[in-house]
């Protein structure tokens, strides 16, 4: 029972993230996302992938991916300031 | 010997984690001796291991013996093809090395071994993805094989068009990947296995009324992921936005040995996993790869005739070629598969030197428009002449390897399949006898220009500042290619040699000879002739050969977009499940 | 373009989609019995005297395939590395220090050095309980960012020799296929778990050579993690483009 | 319930396809490539659990004293992810010199390579 729960709310997170248009918000539902996952693998009786789902997914991943958000909204700040 | 089977792929991965941890500290040129000791060196026991093949060596990695029939470890096999592909890769990357040799642009501060590094775990990955007779170990070569790539291709990152190409490379080939992945998945849930043999037999246990839906899919998820690294059409997009804007060595690479990986992934995975009567029947297979690879043939030679981007019309050519390749693999006779295997290897010869010449050009002039830089490579003689002659093997003179290659297949095919042959082959060598023309000899007017193309004027030269002059080391690697293609068809008794140890590795395990016939040669003089015809047309008529009206639609789906390419790849998949879907039908 | 994109997508997922609902249908019922080659491998791992089995597959049986993976991993760094580099046309600007929130400081720095101990357990104990080199490794990178919210961008990139970084993670790599190797000079297959004692079961020392991969791939991930972190801190606080170019 | 885990795998994958397809910014469309990719790491636990089954690791239950989940699809797994990750931050490295040298990441707006 546990098991369809995590599922059908890992779907729905995969749903949102895909349709979360805008990339800081989508890491953060990506983050969730990991969390879920992880909480599935636990379920399915795998720690390991749990812990390093939990590690990557929704810590070093978005992480990235905010990293990588800021880099180019800089930029574009950068941009209008010269203009 | 068969404990050494695994170092072609231990060998060069110490080395680059040794250069990126002393890197910093040793001078440019300790590093390039370095690199390239250890790709020779690499290549060197490839070779060895070769001439050792047969029989086939196998060797449990970690060593887990298989207790019974069952092992819990990796197998590695090392058979002709395998340690074939593996030395291909091998001598490939140790070429790309020379050509690189000292000219190539200064590497980045503090990272001295960084480009060095990258190309041997290159090569590593590509010798453990030909090596592999585990399916999972396979897929992980392959990422390894995708992931180096990507970073190797967007290495120059002051180019716009680089960093693009890298990414839409990159995307589709990860999702590329993951099918495969997908497929494995399937496989490893119906017969619990995941060596590639003991799938195949686990197959032929639990479906002994044929194939099902879930053999379908993962047969279609499988080919999925490699027929994207092989770049068939549609899986075909990312290639020309790649292989034209990486780096010259590394594009020497992609297009000699990289792409046909993907090919031979597909014969070995079908030969070992599906083969069986619980897997795909041979009619579906063939009608799949004859499909797409006819299909892939045909569009790689069309959009190769209308390219003025020197290196993107070269990648072209490749897709054109690896059409086919994957026509010969899908008629499954042993003698097309000795033929595909020596067309690859010429091949493999031919494009490498071609690249490099276009290479030589990059540095000398900054542009590789075969427009802008008309009549402006007269003083290149020798690149010149290695254009001319790499062309002609391309379509396949005698005695090219090419050549011998092309006509064993051509006579395995036959029938209607072998205009494509002669025909694909004729085009993409013709757009280089074009570009030679113009640009080394400056015959012709000046084309106009197209309205949806890509130019290859204002590049950045990949050395620090324009050469004066080309280095020696770039004028003898393309030679040394050359050679090599040559000596393929050359070499009294390579050609049997080559197709008897791929049909000892196959299926039938039956006997094999590749001869130049008549009939062959004369094919093969035949496509020269219209290569050069064609070529001598479009410098006297350019308003002839322009693009017309019929392949605008063509080129339009060529549009750079990363969401149009993984369209594509779905429909792809669905192609191929369509195509391979009768025979899950009929049983 | 975008009409034909989408004709495209919907031809092709709909496709797909039937295959693969085709295939989910014919696939053995979810929570079956038959696993073989997981059985096999969970009796290979108890005659290795490794505890937890899914290490016993990753640094003993299916040793190779991590050797590819941290191949992967080390490629990927080196790539950031080579792709994060400064461009020509660019310049480093120390970030201003950063106002941040007093208790959030207390809190990064009170929680550093816990993680920081949690990930080196959690990489010590992978033979044994669920855990290992790499979700170790990952947690003690990460744990070492916490710095930046701790205290500023200087403090982290002082206790951050990233040359060091580097050169730790190709050794680690080095050091993993010297273990390899090791094997094939005595005389017997790649990465074979065979030359040293397997130990008492369930203790730190079990396994023969399984803690000493794990500690390969402990060290190489948490370097190479710390080494991309860094890169991408690097492009998004303290590289900027020339202005005007 | 026997095959749900399944659909939900297929589901992920073709959902992360279609954000793919139409995203309209390259850092949006590297999430959709790792939404894509945990299909991947779904279908492999699924495939790998067995009903009543504990976690393969003995420290604490006795050997053979009770059922145990594939171990294998964990590891393939635990693989599987370090992939995902090290490719989605090469991919991110990648848009981040895209949005330098073309100053956009709408896929949309890079029009350098066609025909």
């Amino acid at each position: 029972m546990l098991i369809v729960v995590a599922l059908l709310l890992v779907a729905a997170s995969a749903t949102a993230a895909v349709a979360q248009r805008d990339p800081a918000r989508q890491a953060l539902v990506l983050s969730f996302m990991g969390v879920l996952l992880a909480a599935l693998f636990t379920v399915l009786q795998a720690p390991d992938v749990g812990l390093s789902q939990l590690a990557v997914g929704s810590a070093l991943t978005p992480l990235l991916i905010m990293l990588s958000v800021r880099k180019v909204r800089r930029r574009g700040r950068a941009k209008k300031e010269t203009e | 010997m068969r404990h050494l089977l695994p170092l072609p792929v231990a060998l060069p991965l110490l080395g680059a984690a040794l250069l990126v941890a002393t890197g910093r500290r040793l001078p440019r040129i300790a590093v390039e001796i370095a690199g390239f000791v250890v790709s020779g060196g690499t290549a060197a026991l490839t070779l060895v291991l070769l001439l050792d093949s047969a029989p086939t060596m196998t060797e449990w990695v970690g060593a887990w013996p298989p207790a019974g029939r069952e092992s819990v470890g990796i197998l590695v096999v090392g058979d002709g093809p395998a340690l074939g592909m593996a030395t291909l890769a091998s001598l490939l990357t140790l070429a790309a090395l020379a050509y690189s040799w000292r000219y190539f642009d200064a590497p980045p501060h503090g990272h001295t071994g960084a480009f060095t590094a990258l190309m041997l775990v290159f090569q590593g990955a590509m010798c453990g993805f030909a090596l592999a007779g585990d399916l999972f170990n396979a897929f992980v070569f392959f990422e390894l094989m995708s992931v180096v790539a990507y970073a190797l291709t967007g290495y120059r990152i002051d180019e716009a068009k680089a960093v693009q190409g890298a990414l839409t490379f990159g995307i589709v080939n990860s999702l590329g990947a993951y099918a495969l992945l997908l497929g494995i998945a399937l496989l490893y849930a119906r017969t619990g296995e995941l060596a590639m043999a003991r799938i195949g037999h686990g197959l032929d246990a639990t479906g002994p009324g044929g194939p099902d839906a879930l053999v379908l899919a993962s047969f279609v998820l499988v080919l999925t992921g490699l027929l994207v690294k092989a770049a068939a059409v549609p899986f075909h997009f990312w290639l020309p936005d790649a292989h034209a804007v990486a780096p010259t060595p590394v594009c020497m690479l992609l297009s000699g040995v990289m792409v046909e990986l993907g090919a031979y992934g597909v014969w070995r995975v079908y030969g070992t996993v599906f083969a069986g009567p619980g897997g795909i029947p041979a009619a579906d297979l063939t009608r799949a790869l004859v499909a797409l690879g006819a299909l892939t043939a045909v569009t790689g030679a069309v959009m190769c005739w209308y390219q003025r981007h020197i290196k993107r019309l070269l990648a072209y050519s490749t897709v054109a070629h690896t059409g086919l390749f994957l026509v010969g693999l899908g008629v499954l006779t042993p003698e097309a598969d000795g033929g595909v295997a020596l067309y690859l290897l010429g091949h493999a010869g031919v494009k490498a030197a071609l690249f490099a010449c276009a290479g030589a050009l990059l540095d000398r002039f900054g542009s590789v428009d075969e427009h802008s830089l008309h009549g402006r490579g007269r003083p290149l003689r020798a690149t010149g002449v290695m254009c001319a002659v790499g062309a002609l093997g391309l379509a396949g003179l005698p005695p090219f390897g090419t050549a011998l290659g092309k006509a064993v297949t051509e006579e395995a095919v036959g029938g209607p399949l072998t205009v494509v042959y002669v025909a694909a082959s004729a085009i993409t060598a013709g757009a280089v006898l074009r570009v030679t023309a113009r640009v080394f000899l400056g015959l012709g007017p000046r084309p106009r220009d197209a309205e949806y193309e890509t130019s290859g004027s204002d590049e950045e030269p990949e050395t620090t500042g324009l050469l004066s002059r080309i280095p020696d080391t770039m004028t003898t690697v393309p030679a040394v290619l050359l050679a090599a293609a040559l000596a393929v068809g050359v070499v009294p008794g390579f050609g049997t040699l080559v197709a008897r140890s791929v049909a000892r590795a196959g299926p039938g395990g039956a006997h094999a000879a590749a001869h130049w016939t008549a009939h062959g040669v004369l094919l093969g003089v035949a496509s020269a002739v219209l290569a050069v015809a064609l070529a001598g047309l479009a410098v006297i008529r350019p308003d002839w050969t322009s693009a017309p009206g019929w392949a605008a639609p063509l080129r339009r789906l060529q549009s750079g977009h990363v969401g149009d390419y993984v369209a594509w790849l779905l429909v792809g998949t669905t192609v191929l499940g369509a195509l391979a879907l009768p025979g899950v039908l009929g049983s | 373009m975008n009409r034909l994109r989408l004709w495209l997508l919907a031809v092709g997922g709909a496709g797909l989609a039937v295959l693969l609902v085709a295939a989910c249908l014919d696939l053995p019922d979810f929570g079956g019995d038959r696993h073989p080659y997981g059985d096999r491998a969970v009796h290979a791992s108890l005659l290795r005297h490794t505890a937890n089995t899914v290490a016993s597959v990753n640094f003993d049986q299916r040793a190779y395939d991590t050797l590819g993976e941290m191949s992967i991993l080390f490629a990927a760094v080196l790539g950031c590395v080579v792709l994060l580099r400064q461009a020509r046309d660019e310049h480093r600007a120390p970030p201003e220090p950063a106002e941040v929130a007093r208790p959030v400081r207390r809190y990064a720095l009170l929680v550093l050095p816990v993680a920081l101990v949690t990930g080196l357990y959690v990489i010590a104990h992978g033979q044994l309980s669920p855990g290992g080199g790499f979700q170790g490794g990952v947690v003690a990178a990460t744990a070492l960012h916490l710095l930046y919210l701790g205290a500023d961008y200087g403090a982290l990139e002082r206790v951050r020799p990233l040359g060091l970084y580097e050169t730790t993670d190709a050794l680690a790599v080095s050091a993993y296929l010297v273990l390899g190797l090791a094997p094939v000079l005595a005389g017997t297959a790649f990465l074979a778990n065979t030359l040293l004692p397997y130990g008492t079961f369930d203790t730190l020392s079990s396994g023969g050579t399984v803690p000493l991969l794990n500690a390969a791939i402990g060290m190489e991930v948490a370097s190479a993690a710390v080494v991309l972190l860094a890169h991408f801190l690097d492009q998004a606080v303290e590289i900027e483009e020339e202005h005007g170019s | 319930m026997h095959v749900l885990p399944y659909l939900v795998a297929a589901y992920l994958f073709l959902t992360g396809c279609y954000g793919l397809a139409t995203s309209r910014n390259l850092i949006h469309a590297v999430g959709c490539l790792a939404v894509c990719q945990s299909a991947t790491y779904v279908l492999l636990l699924a495939v790998g659990y067995r009903d009543g089954g504990t976690a393969p690791v003995f420290s604490d239950i006795r050997p053979g004293s009770r059922p145990v989940v594939d171990p294998v699809v964990q590891a393939l797994t635990l693989t599987d992810i370090v992939v995902g990750a090290t490719v989605t931050a090469l991919l991110l490295a990648l848009v981040l010199q895209i949005a330098k040298r073309h100053g956009t990441v709408d896929p949309d707006e890079l029009r350098e390579l066609r025909g």
